[in-house]
């Protein structure tokens, strides 16, 4: 066991700080100042925020773990975490890239074909492509498997139907991955592939409607005999085996790169915030509270350097993402309530803490509930019966 | 000995219900949101008036119904059901037995905190004097009012500028003016004690219905203990809220720190069914198209003006000598 | 609404606290002082208890709503309340007799024949007879339909067999109440039948274990080809008729008198000692877990308040008394966890706090666990569906 | 960067794992509650003294492993893991870096608390100067015992009344005790983890095994949520207790407030362990005839003594400034 960083990693955290306060200050001068940039979830704010992830490439920034041909620098798991952790510190913007770069791009490493890679990687590290994940609709929600979209192969391409449905900024992106029904005989996690597909099909139409802080932050895409082109994406649009959909979508899931590997940045930065919040406004009723949200904060920083040390000895994350899950969105719920709890009235404002809470009660819904994260940990973890 | 309501209460209760579901339904709770200041639509709020709801609290001398918090607390518990947008609580709970002059106007006030919901909405404005333990009536032409951005539009909140004048001074003395917040805190409780209900009763018809895993997503234990927990929160808050009503009405030794009691309870209890609500709806409630967020929005604002649960606690430990 | 108590309801208040200060001194010495006096649920406690139960009968407050003539004073449920209420308040010891007269003497109301009732009501009262339950078994505890114990109707009695496990101050007691299987063919909750059984009837054996606390509170009862003659017990050993025991003993386990009906006045006292305790030594921080205590338990006694309306009112006592289970077994292990938190270092000591948390942890499992209340309040109150 | 272990550091666990496996299990820890005083059995304790887990930390010119903090982490779990009646807290990681001249002895101490366990069984006392921080090794026989009944009879615990004399000094330098209380609080930590685990894994074997209503308990999902979450708290707390072990090996100038978030973090994760192994045991685990309790009420005892964790959430508190 040994805590220290080594004098690279150090110079690359130096290197990343100092890039970072630079660029994010000449950022929101650019648009008039940090109180005159939106959202990232409104239209307005997207168009900012695609100038920020811009320059992010243009800085090799926005996917430091991939290789440098598709825009990355190849950099180390440990690396990847110091990146993170001082993109929060400098309060830098959250990622309107992020669902491309943390749920398609492990995919596309693992199943694409070299051609897919090429293609798909670069123009997604430079946010020239903005996807939005097509997986959920009105009648699969938790219950993924229940998808109904199908996919009908013809001559050179699919024909699309169906609905997808609270696919993140799916009113702004360009292009969208997602599970089709291939095999209209099959049921359940069966007979789905997985496929790539610009949004601007005919046929497809996109309708953004408003998450719970208000934002247009949501999307429902409806499919009507869309024709989706072989080569509608560069190398092609089924990634991995014709109904191996499922299989696909899930192997990342729980990867090293997956969206389960959650930044420790995030929440180490907003629990700094609270500290400051109460710091200029004393209230030894939640004294503990704050230590607490500290503590847990620390802990799962503790616990994603245990995690990396397996992973980068080889070892490859399993059940046990279903218990970070939890602790992650079940703290940020947390740290969010308390900061309402030492705003007293001004708790109603609308305000960053606020919109953080609201984005907050996302986390324990998205990505697998965690009643069915409990499952998991209880089942795979523990061994408990199923049934 | 009888904690519980007559056959009038009840039925006073039953008539408001009905009101309400016809002329509040989620739409107009909506329409709250984006009619411009000083449009807010009085359809619900006229007929409330008409049937004699504002004046519940004043002296039947004085025109109004001569009833006490006993006969208003299940009225103001379905104005929360309802998330009716209207200043109910201040201008019926809070003005009425402090000026019934105020007749069937609609009242806004600072009372319960800087924000002042649907300020630009009222006919009078009843505020809190910046400099010693007094209330005064204002006319809207009399303030400045700036919006402020709230969780729940239809609120409608603005931070109020005024000068105090001795004409529009109704109380000064400190016992009315913590009477009428008490009243105000006792209001918002009860309101969400009906917020939660109705996030409740939202949440179990949407879990018996909806299906995922070929079975009702009620049907799993888990939905099952989230919402048996938030029906015990719930159960366990109304009694406080009713008792603060009686403290309130008979003017008991222990007023405030009944009322301050109903006030934490309602607060935390409805908090935590709007939690267990969207937790239990997923995604579709997590979006501003489905009905649930105008009753949860509503609670985080309830739960946090009139005194926040910790403020609340704090005069409880006052009174029971910790 | 009117929350003021009658003068004849103010007199029976002044008259049970003058009785109880008078007759708990008196007790004490008798035995040394109130340190000599040992838990209940010691076979050298339970010696001591008796005599406290006896004067209870003497002075007619051993079971206030019972009717006179059975040893109670008719008394109204309000009655009943405040009786409780100044029971707690004096500081007297938990009812040796409370299984019998809280579990055993509803059912007997409401299914017993006028010669059971006569035979084992006063006699209950008088702590002469003392009884104990008989439903849980090795492999029936939350399952109590899984009972195996059996009952072979024979000329003139019945021939027990099985075992009977985790039986209350068993080691102690002189009679059983428990429900056997009368129909070997019958399944589950068919074909058994709620019996009375005298401890010395020959064949059955009973043996007493310690509970979480060590003190011996806890027994198996072995019944190996024991005769129970048809009056082993005044007016007959079968409690309604035969195959019905189900029905029998579910039938009042929610009734007014039963057990979910539990007396806020013990938790009304218990926080008015951890007021105590933290006014001697203030804890800021714990200062809002009391306060939420102290709500909680007053919560408890405005929920009763409003139970006891309207069971007055005619009403019967519901699935609500699933919440209520819930509501008082929880409050009751927080108030103690929150009082060996203001212990801090002493909480290790044992002692009445760390005795009574080590008792209220049994609260949550005991007459159907919290689980299966939370299953009641939803499936019944709330209508969720069963599967 | 690596949070992890070395194959020695595996193997050293291990090896202690199949050591307590073989001589400590249940019955020696019962055994632990009825042995008079002064009779503690001492056959597991001599194998780890040979083994050398007691002078881990005694530098190998001193006769110990000359190991750190590191390398005993996870067998201090293990021995919580086993419950260990023995104070090898005291001895091996407060006592022994302190005062290697204790070589394979047991010993006693109070930094942990007033009640000190197995004093009756000790051959040295460690004793914390009434009046000033200084630290004291004193004979038994220099000392009065008065035994305390506490909740867990296996640890023996007594009340030491005694007088220091310049001759049991052992160290008045404060930075020396606080070091001596830190890794005192930090094996706590240690071995309340391990307990922890422990019945965990008694629960899981239990409700995987048990059926009721026709089906195993575990496979219900609020039994299933229940030791969901015993699992998230203990695997988020074993960092907490890993990363002190770190900053006491290497003098971290953050080592209390890592040793406090340890401990308060450990201690909390336990006891919430033992509250959903009772729950999910039922009436079986209610009883000393079932050894849940041995490791539950070791949990009680230890997550109270070497600072309760409202003292060590203080003390972050003010590491971080609040």
């Amino acid at each position: 066991m040994d805590l220290t960083w080594t004098e690279s990693q150090q110079a690359f955290r130096a290197e990343a700080r100092a890039w970072l306060t630079e660029h994010l200050a000449a950022w929101r001068e650019a648009h008039g100042g940090e109180h005159a940039i939106r959202s990232g979830d409104t239209r307005e704010g997207f168009a900012q925020h695609l100038d920020w992830e811009r320059d992010l490439y243009e800085g090799r920034w926005a996917a430091v773990s991939w290789p440098e041909e598709y825009g990355g620098r190849n950099a180390s798991l440990w690396e990847w975490l110091i990146f993170e952790e001082e993109y929060y510190r400098a309060g830098a913007p959250p990622r309107i890239t992020q669902n491309g770069i943390f749920l398609l791009a492990p995919t596309v490493f693992e199943f694409g074909t070299p051609e897919q890679q090429a293609h798909i990687l670069p123009r997604m590290a430079a946010a020239e492509d903005l996807w939005c994940q097509g997986w959920s609709e009105p009648n699969a929600g938790s219950d993924l498997a229940g998808i109904r979209s199908r996919a009908r192969r013809v001559d050179g391409g699919w024909i699309l139907d169906g609905q997808k449905t609270w696919t993140t900024r799916g009113a702004f992106c360009t292009h969208l991955f997602g599970l089709f029904r291939t095999d209209p005989d099959a049921e359940r996690h069966r007979g789905l592939s997985y496929l790539l597909v610009p949004l601007d099909t005919p046929g497809v139409t996109v309708r953004g409607f408003g998450r719970l802080d208000g934002d247009e932050g949501f999307a429902e895409v409806f499919f009507e005999e869309a024709f989706l082109a072989d080569d509608a994406v560069g190398g092609g649009v089924l990634l991995g085996e014709e109904g191996q959909g499922w299989k696909v979508a899930m192997a990342t899931t729980g990867s090293e790169r997956g969206l389960t590997l959650r930044s420790p940045g995030r929440f180490l930065a907003t629990v700094h915030r609270l500290i400051e919040l109460y710091q200029a406004n004393p209230r030894p009723d939640r004294r503990e509270a704050l230590v607490d949200a500290w503590m847990r904060a620390e802990a799962y920083d503790l616990f994603t350097l245990d995690t990396v040390t397996r992973l980068a000895g080889g070892a490859v994350m399993g059940a046990d993402s279903s218990i970070n899950k939890i602790w992650w969105s079940e703290l940020d719920c947390d740290l969010h309530e308390l900061a309402l709890d030492l705003l007293g009235p001004d708790a109603e404002r609308e305000g960053p803490w606020s919109k953080g809470w609201q984005f907050a009660l996302s986390g324990p819904i998205y990505a697998g509930t965690n009643e069915i994260q409990r499952n998991i940990a209880a089942e795979r973890v523990l061994g408990l019966p199923r049934k | 000995m009888f904690f519980g309501f007559d056959d009038d209460q009840i039925a006073f209760r039953d008539a408001v219900r009905d009101l309400l579901e016809k002329a509040c339904p989620p739409e107009v709770v909506r329409a709250a949101w984006d009619a411009p200041a000083g449009e807010l639509d009085r359809g619900v709020w006229d007929q409330l008036a008409e049937m004699g709801v504002l004046s519940t609290l004043v002296a039947e001398d004085a025109g109004g119904l001569g009833l006490d918090e006993r006969s208003l607390v299940l009225v103001l518990e379905e104005t929360g059901r309802a998330g009716l947008p209207h200043p109910i609580v201040e201008t019926a709970t809070v003005a009425a037995p402090l000026a019934p002059e105020v007749g069937g106007a609609l009242v806004a006030s600072d009372l319960g905190g800087p924000l002042v919901p649907a300020a630009a909405d009222a006919d009078r404005l009843l505020l809190r004097d910046p400099d010693r333990p007094a209330l005064h009536l204002v006319e809207p032409d009399a303030v400045t009012l700036t919006p402020v951005e709230t969780v729940d539009g239809a609120r409608r909140a603005a931070t109020v500028a005024w000068r105090p004048t001795p004409d529009t001074l109704i109380t000064d003395d400190p016992a009315a003016v913590d009477l009428a917040f008490d009243r105000g805190a006792w209001g918002a409780a009860a309101q969400l004690i009906g917020l939660g209900q109705r996030m409740l009763d939202m949440t179990v018809a949407y879990v018996t219905e909806r299906t995922q895993f070929g079975v009702p997503v009620g049907s799993f234990q888990a939905v099952k203990h989230h919402l048996a927990d938030a029906l015990k929160e719930l159960a366990f808050a109304r009694p406080a809220v009713q008792r603060a009503a009686h403290s309130l009405a008979v003017g008991a030794p222990t007023r405030a720190r009944d009322v301050s009691m109903a006030k934490a309870m309602a607060s935390d209890a409805a908090w935590f069914v709007g939690r267990q609500a969207l937790q239990c709806h997923g995604a579709i409630g997590y979006t501003v198209e489905h009905d649930l967020h105008l009753y949860m929005k509503r609670t985080w604002a309830l739960a946090k003006a009139w005194g926040d649960p910790a403020w609340h606690r704090d005069r409880v430990g006052r009174a029971i000598g910790i």
